[in-house]
């Protein structure tokens, strides 16, 4: 029982660090945006990695993607992805 | 009750395919924001007579509702934390304040969109405005509707507690709720922040 | 079934001698290279439906069960490694033969507009149901019939005050769709002189099949008559 | 009172009167036969069942009525069409437009789409060795839904007109300020219904082919009729998700007035993008289920195991793949940037490719074997014949500058119904002649099978051939009249003829059902075409059992019973004991969710919010039942199940 809630306290401090990361990033970004610290190209790539990394730490620490077998909801998500972004592109070719 | 864990019960067969499902309904949810993020960029310049994008968003205001919702996320991962532990009243503690946060969220939605209004940018004003009220409504009305549903199952759980039925409901529930942050930080970058540069 | 192959291809070829097949009777330029691809496409195809034909025929023929063979048991194969790899290679190797050529074309056509000397400016806007041409140059503004002069290359300047409507000369050329939001362009070079159809071929409504023009190709000469006419009667 | 009434009822058009009247005797005498043969029981019992194979078998008669109802507006076209400057009744100009309309709407979307997910639904389960699908409840949810949409869209025609801007609805044609009418909110709406059934459907069927084969099932040894169904279910989620967003975009646009659309402050060319995306994976996902039924069809009927599995499995995930990056090529004369066009008329060239490589497995199929002809073989054989011709067509169309002269002409016309008709009609067809003794129990009359398939084949050439010539002559696509003296008639009068042709085919269907039905006694066998059955859903009697199977198969290769047939055995191995089993119980509730979602959808399209609303709390409501449902389900004892399994065995 004891060592079901160290490892249990693990896990909740990992859960904690993510959320913290997470409003870190989205702090930081939105300062960055807010004072237009950097030239605007620059910084539109780099608000966009920041979103990505958030969305990495939310699927994968909060939304369990990574599961045992199949591989199945990462492929779900990578196929809607693709479409997706097929979409995107083209209407903004347009 | 410790012999059969929430794990056994997200382990069985039924909860396998619920879950591999909403998988696959987070898939089809992906095209649909995917589409609606492209019709926003491809009419973002067309302002017409309205406000401009960095005109009309007030950044500080996002902020307050980005962390927000973030941190109903948060909590939402606690609850399923604690489900997982088979904690009832800590679970229902958790979900209850992610459902608070989200009514805080629409509330603060809706508080701006009627701002918005009042300075005369309405829906059929421009375009952009047309693409934005679309993408964030279609947002808002997810998260209204995760409100909803998970209230429903949090009076299922008060009545049930944490069984083979109400287990699954709940982690589901849980995925929606994160995935609805995530399509939130996209909006939060796309919309508003790049909208500002 | 090779019979209604062999009438398929008869009524193609029949049919371009016939001059009422407006697309394989080109009486522009553009026209002509779009009917070259549709000829090679036509024939490569042909190449493909023969040979599919000709074993669709042949087994059917040839492995049909015949009486007493009730209770065989056929010799079971998974596949043909060799065989798979032909029909993989073949194909794409027909496909590279149509493709140069038709994106050659399509690199040429599309960019026509900017290559061609001299052109004859014309301006379409096209409306619910009609269809009206603007000639910048001398002022001469024509409804629902167009003059043209020839071996002389036109711009048309395509726009719509209300729907998408397409705009089509299948004997000059292929269509461009006429929109709303933006200006589209395209050219085409009569050859020949002679009344040809145009229409609209994107629904729009109601009488979208009655939404046709006249287009007249006659001489430059007549053609310059024509204008200092018009222009005159305009004035 | 009645005199008001009366006086409406004759202002009418004299097309809707009949459409009214028509309407009502069968309302009527569907009620009158229903109550003189005491049938509202057994009705309802099929309305609630969550039985996969009555779903499937609904699915199918539904979009059967709905297919009837759009092959005569089709007859009706052909009509107006005959002769040059013709005005056959009321059908010009607005009228025409509408029948065009809702012809090309219903087909694809509550006539080919829906009789192929009744196939699936009846073969899935069975030919994977399950009970039934992963979720039973949604899976009556998704009949309702489609139902509910397409009774919407049926109605549109007497309820305030029909959409009339084409199946594919067009911007800005298909907004408020060119046709102010409810006609054209039908679409998007009654669509956004029946398509939230469809994904519903596909991500059903994803889960229950992934986590419910029989034991020993692999991904390689799984027939390839649910092969391309696997396929097809992952193209409906991502392709009718970029439909419902492009169906919600132009639902604001018509009811709560945004521009996005519009003209002069928005883009109508947003509306062709999102509708294309979802629009070219849609001739997918109704072709491949055929491509699958059809590798069955002529596999068993050639007596051969299918020539080159593999490839063809991995022919149907390339076409999937890309199906996605092709749909530019329904949009190269709107006058796009040249390198855009170039790629797009690449990727469709290379679909080419995976297409033919099934072709050639089918014909290799053949070579070697004992071809009979039985029809459900028929409708394979011309399927071929007939998508070959289609097929090449299809590249043809492909070629960029020859297509600005095909594009919006009857050549692209010709070409849709060779692919379509070709492939998904033809193979309904032959999967429901194929697969009839399985869900019946008995075998449809193969002389009226003949009479059905040749009628139908050739009247389809005729009706469809002339019009690749009839569109290089100019004739354009949505066209009410011609002038005279083009030679146009005279293609068009054949076309029209076969048309009528057509009709008479699926006459013969009909009688075909009726007189099986009705004077076939005979019972079939588990596998009732003479021992050629190669997969499990022939391991089983027919009508299968509530839970089809009573222990579970044996899987150890592709074709298990075609190896057991080999070895000389009558049928497979059954492995396990008797179990007891557990089945869903039968619900109403999606029933009265797609009653719900009718009264919404027609609120939405006149506008009356209160409707609407109420509507909307009606399928709030039953959803919310539904969560706090016990769900127990019916428990059989396995002695019960074993003893019946016994009985069917003698």
């Amino acid at each position: 029982m004891k060592r079901l809630s160290k490892h249990t306290n693990k896990e909740i401090h990992k859960l904690f660090l993510s959320f913290l990361l997470m409003i870190l990033l989205t702090a930081l970004a939105f300062f960055l945006v807010l004072y237009q610290l950097i030239s605007p190209p620059f910084l539109i790539v780099l608000i966009t990695f920041f979103a990505l990394i958030q969305i990495v730490i939310q699927l994968d620490r909060f939304m369990d993607i990574r599961e045992k077998e199949g591989g199945y909801r990462l492929t779900s998500l990578i196929g809607g992805s693709f479409v997706a972004l097929l979409a995107i592109v083209f209407l903004i070719l347009l | 009750m410790e012999t059969m864990s929430t794990q056994m019960h997200l382990n069985h067969k039924q909860a396998q395919m619920n879950i591999l499902a909403f998988w696959f309904l987070i898939g089809a949810e992906v095209v649909v924001f995917g589409c609606l993020f492209g019709i926003y960029l491809a009419v973002k310049s067309l302002t017409g007579q309205g406000p401009t994008p960095n005109e009309l968003f007030k950044l500080n205001e996002i902020m307050l509702s980005t962390v927000v919702l973030l941190t109903s996320s948060f909590t939402c991962a606690i609850a399923v934390y604690f489900l997982n532990l088979s904690k009832k009243l800590l679970t229902l503690l958790f979900f209850l304040i992610t459902i608070l946060l989200g009514l805080a969220f629409i509330g603060l939605e809706i508080r701006e969109f009627t701002l918005y209004v009042e300075e005369g940018a309405k829906i059929s004003t421009s375009a952009f405005l047309g693409a934005f009220y679309l993408l964030l409504g279609t947002h808002g009305f997810h998260v209204l509707f995760g409100v909803i549903w998970i209230s429903l199952l949090l009076v299922q759980l008060w009545l049930k507690g944490i069984n083979q039925e109400t287990a699954p409901k709940l982690f589901i529930a849980s995925l929606y709720w994160h995935f609805i942050d995530v399509i939130w930080v996209i909006i939060f970058t796309i919309v508003y922040l790049i909208g500002k540069v | 079934m090779t019979f209604r192959y062999a009438l398929f291809v008869i009524v193609i070829i029949s049919a371009s001698g016939c001059s009422n097949i407006a697309v394989l009777n080109p009486k522009g330029s553009e026209a002509q290279s779009e009917l070259n691809l549709l000829y090679l496409s036509l024939a490569l195809m042909s190449i493909v439906l023969l040979v599919v034909f000709t074993l669709f025929t042949r087994f059917l023929m040839k492995y049909r069960e015949l009486p007493g063979q009730e209770n065989d048991f056929p010799t079971q194969v998974n596949g043909n490694k060799k065989l798979e790899i032909t029909w993989v290679v073949i194909p794409i190797a027909i496909l590279t033969i149509l493709a140069v050529p038709t994106f050659a074309t399509t690199y040429q056509l599309d960019n026509k507009t900017e290559i061609v000397r001299e052109p004859l400016e014309i301006n379409v806007t096209a409306q619910q149901y009609k269809w009206k041409f603007h000639y910048p140059e001398h002022d001469i503004t024509l409804e629902n019939e167009v003059k043209l002069p020839v071996d002389r290359p036109v711009v048309f300047t395509l726009h719509s005050k209300d729907v998408i409507h397409s705009f089509w000369l299948p004997q000059l050329g292929g269509k461009k769709d006429v929109l709303p939001n933006q200006v589209n362009k395209l050219t085409l070079t009569p050859l020949e002189t002679g009344v040809y159809d145009g229409k609209c071929a994107e629904l729009c409504g109601a009488n979208h099949a009655l939404m046709t023009f006249d287009t007249t190709v006659i001489e430059q000469e007549a053609f310059n008559q024509w204008t200092r006419v018009a222009d005159i009667q305009e004035d | 009172m009645m005199n008001v009434i009366l006086d409406y009822l004759l202002s009418l058009p004299s097309d809707i009167i009949f459409a009214d009247i028509s309407f009502t005797i069968m309302l009527i005498a569907t009620v009158y036969f229903l109550t003189k043969y005491a049938k509202w029981k057994w009705l309802w019992s099929w309305i609630t069942s969550t039985d996969h194979k009555k779903i499937g078998i609904m699915y199918l008669f539904v979009s059967f009525l709905f297919f009837i109802r759009a092959g005569i507006e089709a007859l009706l076209i052909r009509m107006q069409l005959a002769f040059p400057n013709n005005e056959f009744w009321v059908f010009q100009g607005e009228r025409f437009n509408q029948l065009t309309s809702t012809h090309g709407t219903v087909m694809i979307f509550l006539v080919a789409t829906p009789l192929l997910i009744g196939l699936m639904n009846v073969i899935v389960p069975l030919q994977i060795g399950a009970r039934d699908v992963a979720f039973p409840f949604m899976n009556s949810l998704s009949l309702w839904l489609f139902i509910s949409g397409g009774i919407l869209i049926n109605a549109s025609f007497v309820a305030g007109g029909s959409p009339n801007a084409g199946w594919t609805t067009y911007a800005p044609l298909a907004s408020k300020e060119f046709t102010p009418g409810p006609g054209n909110s039908y679409y998007p709406i009654g669509l956004q219904v029946a398509g939230l059934g469809t994904i519903m459907g596909g991500i059903n069927f994803i889960v229950t082919i992934i986590k419910m084969r029989a034991p020993g099932m692999r991904f390689m040894r799984m027939p390839l009729s649910t092969w391309s169904m696997f396929i097809t279910s992952i193209l409906i989620v991502y392709a009718f998700s970029a439909l419902a967003v492009a169906l919600l975009l132009l639902t604001f646009e018509r009811l709560f007035g945004t521009v996005i659309l519009s003209a002069s402050e928005g883009n109508p060319l947003i509306w062709q993008h999102l509708f294309w995306i979802f629009g070219h994976p849609e001739v997918y996902i109704i072709a491949l289920p055929a491509f699958g039924i059809f590798s069955d069809v002529i596999s068993v009927f050639s007596k051969r195991k299918l020539f080159g599995y593999p490839s063809m499995v991995f022919a149907i995930i390339l076409i999937g793949f890309l199906g996605f990056m092709v749909w530019v090529h329904h949009m190269f004369t709107v006058g796009l940037n040249t390198n855009i066009t170039i790629f797009f008329a690449l990727t469709t060239m290379l679909i080419a490719v995976p297409t033919g490589i099934k072709i050639f497995n089918w014909l290799f199929t053949m070579r070697g074997g004992r071809i009979r002809f039985d029809t459900p073989m028929l409708y394979a054989l011309g399927f071929i014949f007939t998508f070959v011709i289609g097929g090449v067509t299809g590249v043809m169309l492909g070629t960029v500058p020859a297509d600005y002269q095909y594009h919006d002409s009857y050549f692209v016309v010709a070409h849709l119904h060779y692919v379509i008709i070709g492939a998904t009609i033809f193979g309904v067809f032959s999967g429901v002649y194929y697969w009839w003794p399985k869900m019946f129990g008995k075998k449809l009359n193969e002389t009226l099978g003949k009479w059905n398939f040749w009628t139908f084949g050739i009247g389809f050439h005729i009706t469809f051939f002339p019009m690749h010539v009839m569109g290089l002559m100019g004739m354009p696509r949505r066209v009410f009249t011609y002038p005279e003296g083009d030679g146009l008639g005279f293609l068009n009068f054949i076309s029209t003829c076969g048309a009528f042709m057509m009709g008479i085919g699926v006459l013969f269907f009909m009688i075909n059902i009726y007189i099986t039905t009705r004077y076939t006694k005979k019972r079939v066998l588990n596998d009732p075409w003479f021992s050629r059955g190669r997969t499990l859903e022939w391991t089983i009697p027919s009508p299968p059992p509530a839970y089809n199977f009573a222990r579970l198969p044996e899987v150890k290769s592709r074709e298990p019973l075609w190896d057991a047939y080999e070895r000389g055995n009558k049928n497979i191995n059954f492995i396990g004991e008797y179990e007891d089993i557990h089945l869903p119980n039968s619900t109403s509730l999606p029933f009265f969710m797609g009653i719900g979602f009718l009264i919404a959808s027609f609120g939405f399209v006149f506008e009356i919010w209160p409707v609407a609303l109420s509507g909307m709390l009606i399928v709030f409501l039953m959803m919310s039942i539904r969560s706090f449902q016990q769900k127990n389900g019916i428990h059989l004892p396995k002695e019960k199940v074993r003893v019946q399994d016994m009985r069917g065995e003698d």
